[in-house]
């Protein structure tokens, strides 16, 4: 194992990090009027977004999507800024302009964030160009749905992103659903990895609930693109154990698949390994759990007590 | 009469047409097996009643879902597609406006483009601006599109059926916050056609032209100024394509005051178009100036109180309709 | 080889037509004003829709691009009002509405022809979808150029036709060219069919030069729609040999490559081999020289005897 | 002074800003390498010029060269795209509507997309309706962006330069009729600041407001109607967004009469948008009904008899302007 013990620490941590905050987004969305829109979590997905943003550095630019939370907090986003904006608070990462679907985050180079489906690759490529352009040594990576593999903007942008060689690490999230659609409904392909063949660039199906599998396979991805390669695609294959969005009664998901991934989650399977392999002691995990919940409840309690912005704060920040 | 959202609404429809016509069918992103498991949602219970011969979930691709509804609707079939915001148009919108609204021109008149379009719009839903962005005026300037936006539930079924119908690609914009307003549509078969503007309310002071969502804002207003002795009739276009000017123009004639309410951003709105025809044709009918009630000139924010803020209410429409008094 | 003399000759006869129809127009584009618009020809590519509509049955639908008039002519289109539409004469096909970029001809199902790169493929499959849907026995054939493949829309319409399993059949037109860029600053794939793989359709590179390739390819696909069993992608690799449009100088494109292109023709070589085969004599060819020659002399006549539409018939046609 | 086609006056604007700015980066399709071998077309030379490192011919894909220009921009690069023709801005406008003029506001203000998006617009070159369709309308009815159209060579020079030093996402749209009309620039380096309408022809009895191609049609009109004693007012907008209200409203302050000419088709243009902001805010002046002359709500037709008739002509203005007098 080419992984560090540091590495592999900070991977459970961002994991566990981000499902606690989810968490509570679901406690959140019970009561009424809280938090506003959408909120779409992550909930047994953690091992993309933490095991991709690991292999990445912090000046590697990320672009994420509707389903966002993990990525970004594994990407070091402040959580009270956070958890302000889902909150739609003046304090809010993003002043309450974009509550839970858009968050931006440039500080640690997430900068932009799509909620229109296929809409992150295209402007990923002009990442990735700006950074051939400049002749700078870092990368930009880019998640998307399954479902959003579909979109024509997608193509487009991994045709281009080939053809110049960007450094460009395209990262499908496959959690077999896109809204009520099975991925069977929304392409007769098993596997979206085929898909970079299309391009000619390097495709991969991994485990997408192994971190470590994650990990490794954008670290490899992260290598090719420095040395002008190109991009990459990985599919992550992992599942959407919540509904599309805490509305979602999920009716549509059979009860026997939910629990049988609930059961591969992300998390007790790489604490388990650690502590098997001897990298972690359950104390260690058990500070990290308490960690997590006075961050988390740090994030919550700036957020409940952030003023909501003034009415003709709209006005402001659309033009330079 | 029932008691409908216009989802519900939309609904009836749907299902009355399809049983009609064995050429209507449905496409688009969870228009069968859908997120919402919710009867005031359009779509729901269709799958099980048509099956999914006929009720066509799609993948996420908006581009193919309108270039599937111009195909089979030159081949004869009538196509009932659905972009599910209407932001996402913009990834329809090479097929719709330079295919479904072009096609039959460039064919000398030998295709017909039987289809419908159905969008939801609408600010409320705080989900920001890459869901709630109303863009009708974009379609409203597209010839060869008819664009319709109804208010009431019974519009929506009424025009709903016209536009299924009809031999023209047809734009049906729906408002998300009116498919939770239960109102009254009549029980029987009926339908209402297509370029009609109805007065919802009539009055003698000053007109209110207005569609879609707003009306409901233009409604209340009406009912503050009635109790200051201020008679506000209200014109609801029910479609903005082919427009209704006779109506518009009638009503600026009767009370020579005009006030525009849209939701949608001010500048390039349609509410220009209106104010256009109206001091086209009826500028010697006006005694004051013109005032549009909008949306600001900016993208939809997310948090509530800025969200509030964007969309025009009836106080602002009665501050409006009192400066021109 | 099992196809009969008579398709061959059919074959033949409509790419000797379609050369002698754009060779015509090549002069009159010459003529300032006579030829409203953009003038794009097919000279050279001509086994590309010779072979595939060949294979086709009249009730099979085409759906074509700016690169139109060999389809259409192999699908049959009526010379006389294909050239006065392209004259823009009221007697066109499209009462000079469309011009020579955007020709539809529904009497030969040919009903749409678009001129934006890459949206036929979507309109391909409402087309097929319907044939479908009514449970009929016919295909559609979609033809798009090799830039075409660039676009999101080809990717979506691919996808969704493997998916529903539609009778259709994407024909690549891969003429090396789209515009001044070359195949290669378009895409890193050397052979567009691999992009089958990424839709699990079958996809197949053939010679687009011999017309029988195209056609052998074509009529296989072809089956397997009418069988039930889904799209197929037949590339076609071929070789415009004039430039985008009649105004384009070919600057760009090495004067050898043409040359060496103009000695692949496809016409010579089925006539040579059909001579040789003993299924043609030289004299019939001179007969159908002649035959091609006087359609094409009637169809100018007829364009230029015809008049233009009066200004006011702009209105007419908008609406159903 | 040197004589420049509108195309021309591009290439210089675009020479001079990537000569200044190494952020400055040019993509679309044909660029570089075109099938246009001609000094009048804006991008001439300039690969030979820049490199292939700065001039990027891209594939036929309109979303990623629109995606490609608000990454690099968010990014600190300063890139002008090029979508060929104004109706494929359909296949950008996902990128440029929901993005380029979004993203900003999403972030709070954080982040900013300078990116020029250059298109040819334009009827007359008998292409048909899916090469020739003005639809700035659209663009300027999104808030985020600012849209520019200028009418000479030297305002397309200024302002181009101008937009591209702009921080903000700016829509730049060239009329291609007046690639091939020679116009005078001046030689020394200047830009013309966006925002700023122009009176391009003073006079006192009636107001022409107009932008792009439509400039020479008003001159036209203009020259017409001096010969029977009417002195015609012309203000050239030259950016849409943002709109100089103060130049229209002080020009129908002096002559009380207003008509509007654009080349898109009618219902739903940016003729509207104008009509609007004198009705509110210049009714008092107005001394007679408004006029628009625009293209009519067809798709614009191929054949040249149809496509004269398609666009607005000189004696169209002339009579508009009789009628009001
Ligand atoms: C262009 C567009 N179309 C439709 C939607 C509505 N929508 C939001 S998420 C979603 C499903 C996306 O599925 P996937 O890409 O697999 O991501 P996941 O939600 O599974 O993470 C859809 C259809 C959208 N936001 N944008
Ligand atoms: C959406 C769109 N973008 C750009 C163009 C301009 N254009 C016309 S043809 C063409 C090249 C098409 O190349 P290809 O698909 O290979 O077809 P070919 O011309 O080689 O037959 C381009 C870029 C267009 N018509 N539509
Ligand atoms: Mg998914
Ligand atoms: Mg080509």
């Amino acid at each position: 194992m080419k992984i560090s013990a540091e590495k592999q620490k900070e991977m459970l941590w961002t994991m566990l990090l981000s499902r606690r905050f989810e968490d509570e987004l679901v406690e959140l969305c019970k009561v009424e009027g809280k938090i506003p829109g959408m909120t779409i979590l992550s909930t047994g997905q953690e091992a993309v977004g933490s095991g991709a943003c690991a292999a990445l550095e912090p000046e590697d630019v990320i672009i994420t999507n509707h389903r966002s939370h993990n990525h970004l907090l594994a990407k070091g986003a402040e959580p009270n800024a956070l958890m302000a904006e889902i909150y739609c608070k003046r304090t809010g990462c993003n002043k309450g302009k974009s509550g839970t679907l858009h968050l931006a985050v440039p500080e640690v180079n997430a900068p932009c964030t799509s909620t229109v489906v296929g809409a992150g690759p295209p402007i990923a490529v002009g990442q990735a160009f700006a950074q051939q352009y400049k002749g700078e040594q870092r990368v930009t990576a880019c998640f998307f749905g399954d479902g959003a593999a579909a979109e024509g903007s997608v193509h487009e942008a991994m045709n281009l992103a080939a053809l110049w060689r960007l450094p460009l690490i395209f990262i499908c999230e496959n959690n077999v659903y896109a809204g009520a659609q099975r991925h069977e409904e929304h392409t007769p392909v098993p596997n979206l990895a085929v898909r970079a063949a299309a391009y000619a660039m390097p495709g991969e199906t991994v485990d997408g609930n192994d971190v470590l599998a994650v990990y490794l396979a954008v670290q490899e991805a992260r290598e090719r693109a420095l040395a002008g390669e190109g991009p990459s695609l990985v599919e992550c294959k992992t599942y959407r154990c919540r509904g599309h969005g805490e509305t979602d009664p999920q009716h549509y998901q059979p009860r026997e698949e939910i629990c049988s991934w609930l059961e591969k989650c992300p998390i007790p399977r790489l604490r388990d390994d650690l502590i098997a392999r001897g990298v972690l002691t359950a104390a260690d995990y058990q500070e990290m759990e308490g960690r997590a919940e006075s961050i988390v409840m740090e994030a919550v309690r700036f957020a409940e007590e952030s003023p909501y912005p003034d009415p003709e704060e709209a006005l402001e920040d659309v033009l330079a | 009469m029932q008691k409908l959202g216009m989802g519900q609404a939309v609904n009836q429809a749907l299902r009355e047409e399809m049983h009609r016509d064995p050429n209507v069918f449905l496409a688009g992103e969870g228009v069968g097996v859908s997120i919402h498991l919710n009867p005031m949602f359009p779509t729901h219970g269709l799958l099980e009643e048509f099956g999914p011969g006929r009720i066509k979930d799609t993948p996420v691709s908006e581009a193919a879902i309108a270039g599937l509804a111009v195909g089979a609707a030159e081949a004869g079939l009538r196509p009932v597609v659905e972009i599910m915001f209407n932001p996402f148009f913009t990834l329809a919108s090479d097929m719709i406006v330079n295919h479904a609204a072009k096609l039959r021109y460039l064919s000398g008149g030998k295709s017909a483009f039987p289809l419908v379009v159905r969008m939801k719009s609408g600010a409320g839903i705080g989900a920001g601006c890459q869901h709630s962005h109303n863009l009708e005026a974009w379609v409203a300037h597209c010839p060869g599109l008819k664009v319709v936006m109804p208010a009431t539930s019974a519009d929506a079924k009424g025009l709903l059926k016209s536009a299924i119908r009809d031999d023209n690609p047809v734009i049906f914009i729906e408002h998300m916050g009116l498919y939770f307003a239960p109102m009254p549509v009549p029980v029987d078969e009926y339908t209402t056609p297509i370029g009609q503007a109805e007065v919802k309310r009539p009055g003698t002071d000053v007109t209110v032209v207005t569609w879609s969502g707003m009306l409901g804002v233009a409604m209340a207003a009406a009912e503050k100024l009635a109790q200051e002795d201020v008679q506000v009739e209200i014109v609801d276009l029910r479609t903005l394509v082919p427009l209704d000017k006779e109506t518009i123009l009638a009503s600026v004639a009767k009370t020579g005051r005009l006030v525009i309410l849209h939701e949608a951003t001010r500048t390039g709105g349609f509410g220009g178009e209106v104010a256009a025809v109206v001091m086209e044709e009826g500028f010697h009918h006006l005694k004051a100036p013109l005032r549009r009630v909008t949306g600001p000139d900016i993208p939809v924010p997310a948090s509530p109180p800025l969200e509030r803020f964007y969309i025009p209410g009836d106080e602002q429409l009665v501050a409006a309709i009192k400066e021109i008094l």
